[in-house]
């Protein structure tokens, strides 16, 4: 079943076209790598799946229980709500806040008690936020951070700052995670183990997952399939092996030993 | 030509460097390596002098600079191609090259300089004019080892130059830093991608948590099982 | 679990009405004489103010100079209605009105915050009070113009200061700790990230001036009542400066630090009163040196709970070795 | 038609003072991203040292301009070490109210030694009072003291800002600190340069007030001050074209506003431009857009 339906997607800024139409599908439950040279517009795409930019031109439309919804124009919270999560390239957590609450913010969208009851503590108040604190840590747990709960993010390690990003992205209860170089800055041992928990969360959590990636290793391993950008262009699609031995991707971007490894 | 002696330093109450030492001779390439966080890039900027140090000694050529600024040691011979390349965004490709220039005085050899950059990187040659904020990533870590190279150093400190850059980039840059040694400049490398990083180092230090924990040449150190279960994924 | 909290919140109320009752005790044996009364207003005033400031500057990062401001419309609404109708039910009526009209014009200044950060809302905020308080003054016929309005009636005494007082703190300490407190406290870490999060920014930041300028009118209202004479100078960018003072001093981010830079700097002016030559001058030093040495103000970002005497006093009551 | 030109006559004279003041603003606010709401008091303390130099010691009009930009050349240096310097990786909020604490200082300081009153410069005789008549055009020889000296000081600070290389290293610092200490920039003695040059500018626009309204007090900066931080603002800040372009088009709106007869309303007016020029264009009529990067 179809997730995600990106068509003639187009970003200009002033002179400068970031993006030119860009087609990519999502099925549900797949998992898709989308990789291409510095500059190439990835980034972009991201920026233009969550509305921090509103494409020039092209829809996007993303399917949820049988409806369509276009998620062109909408602003990022809205987005979030339809079920799109993030993580961000230079890792933004909030920084000066606990681990504990960094998550809980996450759970923002699904609160339903009111400003009043909030301002009064009333009862619903009480249920509700007892059921953030079971969620939140239930969520620490998975990613081994119960224990670190009330550190300050900024003070944590630098993979798990990278692991606590995904943590709040899930919070926000996402149907399409978007995972924007989550290996970077990790060495081989660090990156092999962050793999194996991207394919589990995607089980445990039945998510569609695309992700942006530096490093073969990681895509080559899990995506399902890769799409790749140069210059705002998609040059290629297929599967990790078609990838590999696509020469126009060999020229753009991989280069030969890459493709040999 | 660079020692580096029992160097502390902290922020704050956080001990960041424990007493490293390391040295790095001359015409070599020595590459630190490590996980984030372990204190590469304070390595550097205690060398270069955007960092004080609690204590100990950084010796260049038998002169002991620690306490000079940052000024006096590109004066000296040092120069640092930052993290995250920190190109000046608003000023032209040309300007940033003259700015690595600063302290210099002799225009004809600058002048030179510059050609042996443009030499160097065909593509700054082509966008001298473009500001630097307008360059991919890729172009951005050139102009930033560009200048670098214009303070005319006898020792270059690079942080990172591979971050972010694509495959084919990386091969680049590190064929471009080979180049850059081979043509006699010292280099003191920061890198995650321990790999390319060995394959290209005389010598190599592995840091962890501010500490020096192993230290051999290149060759040893792709062989250690110690290495390669931490930082090459073998 | 159900016990502790049961426990913290009978010693909070304790606490609280120890507070009224040493207070109200005090004044009614005349140890808080008039003079001191005065200066009981003012912290009082002012902590609702820096208070509901905090809200906006320091948990929302939204950075305001313009309180003042708000604390005028409060002010003007409150004597305006009370100088017509001057009974109890005036005065509380003129409080509301007060605090109602402050939010509507918070609302107002709220909405430019949708498109400028730092620096440049700082400067927004200071040209709305500013506007604010040009038009008092060029408003001749109803607020007799620079000179101001005189003879308010006074209905402000301690009972009524401190349920306005705990109830603003209280009011916005549970806001804060509650999932729109937090989605708040998000904007200032990182407005992006927030915003992917789920959180509609806008909402929230709107929602902390409107609510930050609701109590600023009250404080104004309060203010008119108690001072029976306003003037539009009264509430110029020194005022908003003033209140900012407070707010960094105690900490950006802590309630219970506004509370004690408010208790703190009225002492310290009313000594400052003996030598009015050079009060002026003493305050700009302070202020200076205690940016130089302590920027992030005197709590920080922490607060000071009733758990914290809890600890301290456990650690007395058993000696060494508690832990 | 002749009233119009009158006013945009007078409305230059005005903006001419409000350029000098804004160009302070605007270089500081550049390279270290502090608003120095203490560089309106240098402007009051230029206008003081003018008076001091004219009326107590005798001199004339150009060694009190020199002697009065020299002062505030050193103030300005003195303010930066002393209390901006040790805050420079405090937080914004921090630097702002450290700012906001020197102006005061400066303002309080002023009054205890020179008292709150208001002082007379001294009458201009002879050749600096002279006016000139076109039709019913008045132009005075201080209106065109004051536009020409503007401009001399405008095109001197583009020199220095373009083509020293002191200038380049003020660039260079505005936009990373770090960066430019690693090209061998010294970055205090740069900060400390831009403050020097905004305070001699400061010092020059006091006393061109002093010689054009004739009295000064030690408040006098304060809505100055502000109204050509809304000029800096206008034109972009950190731009120092914009600062020049926006000092103008304030002094020239406001002379119209109390021209037509509004004059109560003419400082609600200039902070109702900034208002709307902050939301139609936060850059400022001459800046670019920056969003930040995700």
């Amino acid at each position: 079943m179809q997730l995600l339906a990106i068509e003639k997607l187009t970003k200009s800024f002033g002179g400068l076209t970031a993006v030119l139409n860009v087609n990519i599908e999502l099925q549900q439950g797949e998992l898709i790598g989308l990789i291409g040279p510095n500059g190439a517009g990835k980034t972009t795409v991201f920026n233009l799946l969550t509305g921090v930019y509103v494409p020039t031109s092209g829809n996007i439309t993303f399917c949820k229980d049988d409806s369509k919804i276009s998620l062109h124009g909408l602003r990022p919270h809205k987005i979030c709500k339809e079920g799109v999560a993030r993580t961000f390239q230079n890792i933004r957590l909030f920084r000066d806040l606990t681990v504990f609450d960094n998550v809980r913010i996450a759970m923002h969208k699904n609160v339903k008690y009111g400003l009043l009851a909030s301002l009064l503590h009333s009862p619903s108040y009480r249920r509700e936020e007892k059921t953030i604190a079971d969620a939140s840590m239930e969520l620490l747990k998975i990613f081994n951070l119960d224990e670190k709960k009330d550190e300050y993010a900024k003070n944590l390690p630098y993979g798990e700052q990278r692991h606590l990003e995904i943590a709040r992205a899930l919070a926000t209860n996402p149907e399409l995670l978007l995972l924007d170089e989550p290996a970077a800055g990790m060495n081989p041992a660090e990156t092999a183990q962050l793999t194996e928990l991207i394919k589990w969360i995607r089980e445990k959590f039945n998510l569609t997952i695309l992700l942006i990636e530096h490093d073969m290793s990681v895509v080559m391993k899990i995506c399902e399939r890769i799409y790749v950008l140069d210059y705002g262009i998609l040059i290629a699609e297929g599967t990790p092996d078609e990838i590999r031995s696509n020469p126009r991707v060999i020229e753009a971007y991989l280069g030969e030993d890459v493709s040999n490894a | 030509m660079l020692e580096i002696n029992n160097l502390n330093v902290h922020f704050g109450v956080i001990h960041a460097l424990k007493g490293i030492s390391l040295t790095v001779n001359d015409g070599e390439i020595v590459t630190l390596i490590g996980a984030n966080g372990a204190g590469k890039t304070t390595t550097l900027r205690t060398i270069s002098g955007l960092k004080k140090p609690t204590s100990g000694d950084i010796i260049l050529n038998g002169e002991n600079i620690t306490g000079m600024s940052a000024q006096q040691r590109v004066n000296k011979g040092i120069s640092h191609a930052p993290e995250g390349r920190r190109v000046f965004p608003a000023m032209t490709v040309l300007e940033n090259l003259e700015m690595g220039a600063y302290l210099r005085k002799d225009k004809p050899e600058i002048a030179r300089d510059l050609k042996m950059v443009y030499d160097l990187f065909p593509v700054l040659s082509d966008r001298q004019k473009q500001p630097a904020g307008t360059l991919s990533g890729g172009e951005q870590q050139m102009l930033a080892i560009g200048r670098a190279l214009m303070s005319r150093p006898k020792i270059l400190l690079l942080d990172e130059p591979s971050m972010g850059l694509a495959p084919l980039l990386v091969q680049e840059i590190f064929n471009i830093i080979r180049g850059v040694n081979k043509a006699g400049t010292t280099v003191l490398l920061v890198e995650q991608n321990a790999m390319m990083a060995l394959q290209i180092a005389h010598r190599a230090y592995v840091m962890e948590t501010g500490s020096i924990v192993l230290h051999g040449t290149g060759e040893e150190l792709l062989q250690s099982d110690q290495v390669k279960k931490a930082y090459l994924g073998g | 679990m159900r016990g502790i909290l049961n426990k913290q919140l009978t010693q909070r109320i304790i606490f609280m009405l120890l507070a009224y009752a040493i207070v109200q005790l005090l004044v009614s044996t005349n140890i808080i004489n008039a003079y001191l009364q005065a200066t009981l207003v003012t912290i009082c005033i002012n902590i609702i103010l820096a208070v509901s400031l905090n809200l906006i500057t320091g948990f929302t990062g939204q950075f305001s100079l313009g309180h003042a401001g708000f604390m005028s419309i409060g002010a003007y609404t409150c004597a305006l209605i009370t100088m017509r109708v001057p009974t109890i039910a005036g005065f509380l009526a003129g409080v509301l009105m007060g605090a109602v009209m402050a939010a509507l014009v918070g609302f107002l200044v709220g909405l430019p915050t949708l498109r400028l950060r730092g620096d440049y809302l700082a400067i927004a905020t200071l040209g709305m009070s500013e506007i604010i308080r040009i038009v008092f003054i060029n408003l001749d016929s109803i607020t007799n113009g620079a000179a101001g309005l005189n003879d308010i009636p006074r209905f402000v005494n301690w009972p009524w200061l401190y349920v306005f007082v705990a109830g603003t703190i209280l009011l916005i300490r549970n806001l804060l700790k509650s999932s729109h407190g937090r989605a708040c406290i998000a904007i200032r870490e990182d407005e992006i990230a927030a915003e992917a999060m789920g959180i509609n920014t806008t909402k929230y930041k709107v929602l902390a001036f409107i609510i930050g300028a609701f109590c600023a009118g009250i404080a104004g209202a309060l203010y008119s009542s108690y001072f029976y004479y306003i003037k539009p100078d009264l509430f110029g960018f020194l005022k908003s400066v003033d209140i900012l003072v407070i707010v960094v001093l105690g900490g950006l981010g802590s309630i219970s630090g506004s509370v004690l830079a408010a208790v703190l700097l009225a002492v310290v002016s009313t000594y400052f009163q003996s030598f009015p030559e050079i009060r002026m001058i003493l305050y700009a030093l302070i202020l200076v040196i205690i940016m130089i040495f302590r920027p992030q103000g005197l709590l920080g970002s922490k607060e000071i709970s009733i758990s914290m005497f809890n600890r301290m006093g456990k650690l007395f009551a058993f000696g060494k070795g508690e832990k | 038609m002749e009233q119009l030109i009158q006013q945009i006559i007078n409305g230059i004279s005005l903006g001419s003072i409000y350029a000098l003041i804004a160009l302070g603003y605007t270089m500081v606010y550049g390279i270290i991203k502090l608003i120095n709401f203490a560089h309106c008091d240098i402007y009051m303390i230029g206008a003081y040292i003018g008076y001091v130099c004219m009326s107590k010691l005798g001199l004339g009009f150009l060694p009190s301009l020199l002697a009065s930009m020299l002062f505030c050349t050193v103030l300005g240096i003195t303010i930066e070490r002393i209390a901006y310097r040790p805050l420079r990786n405090a937080t914004r909020i921090a630097a702002l109210i450290t700012a906001i604490g020197v102006s005061l200082f400066l303002e309080y300081t002023t009054m205890f030694f020179a008292s709150a009153n208001v002082r007379t410069y001294p009458s201009m005789t002879g050749f600096m009072a002279k006016t000139y008549k076109i039709g019913d055009i008045v132009i005075s020889t201080q209106q065109i003291l004051i536009a020409v000296i503007t401009v001399i000081l405008m095109v001197l600070l583009q020199v220095i800002v373009k083509k020293t290389k002191i200038g380049k290293a003020m660039r260079a610092v505005s936009m990373d600190k770090d960066a430019a200490e690693l090209m061998g920039i010294n970055v205090d003695t740069t900060i400390s340069f831009t403050f020097a040059l905004g305070s001699a500018l400061a010092g020059a626009a006091g006393i061109l007030v002093g010689i054009y309204y004739n009295s000064i007090n030690p408040l006098m900066g304060v809505l100055p001050g502000l109204k050509a931080f809304v000029a800096a603002v206008f034109g972009g800040i950190g731009i120092i074209p914009g600062a020049m372009l926006g000092g103008y088009v304030i002094g020239i709106i406001e002379v119209f506003v109390s021209g037509y007869g509004y004059s109560m309303y003419r400082d609600a007016v200039v902070f109702a431009i900034l208002i709307l020029i902050l939301i139609v264009r936060p850059a400022g009529l001459l800046g670019k857009n920056t969003g930040e990067k995700v």
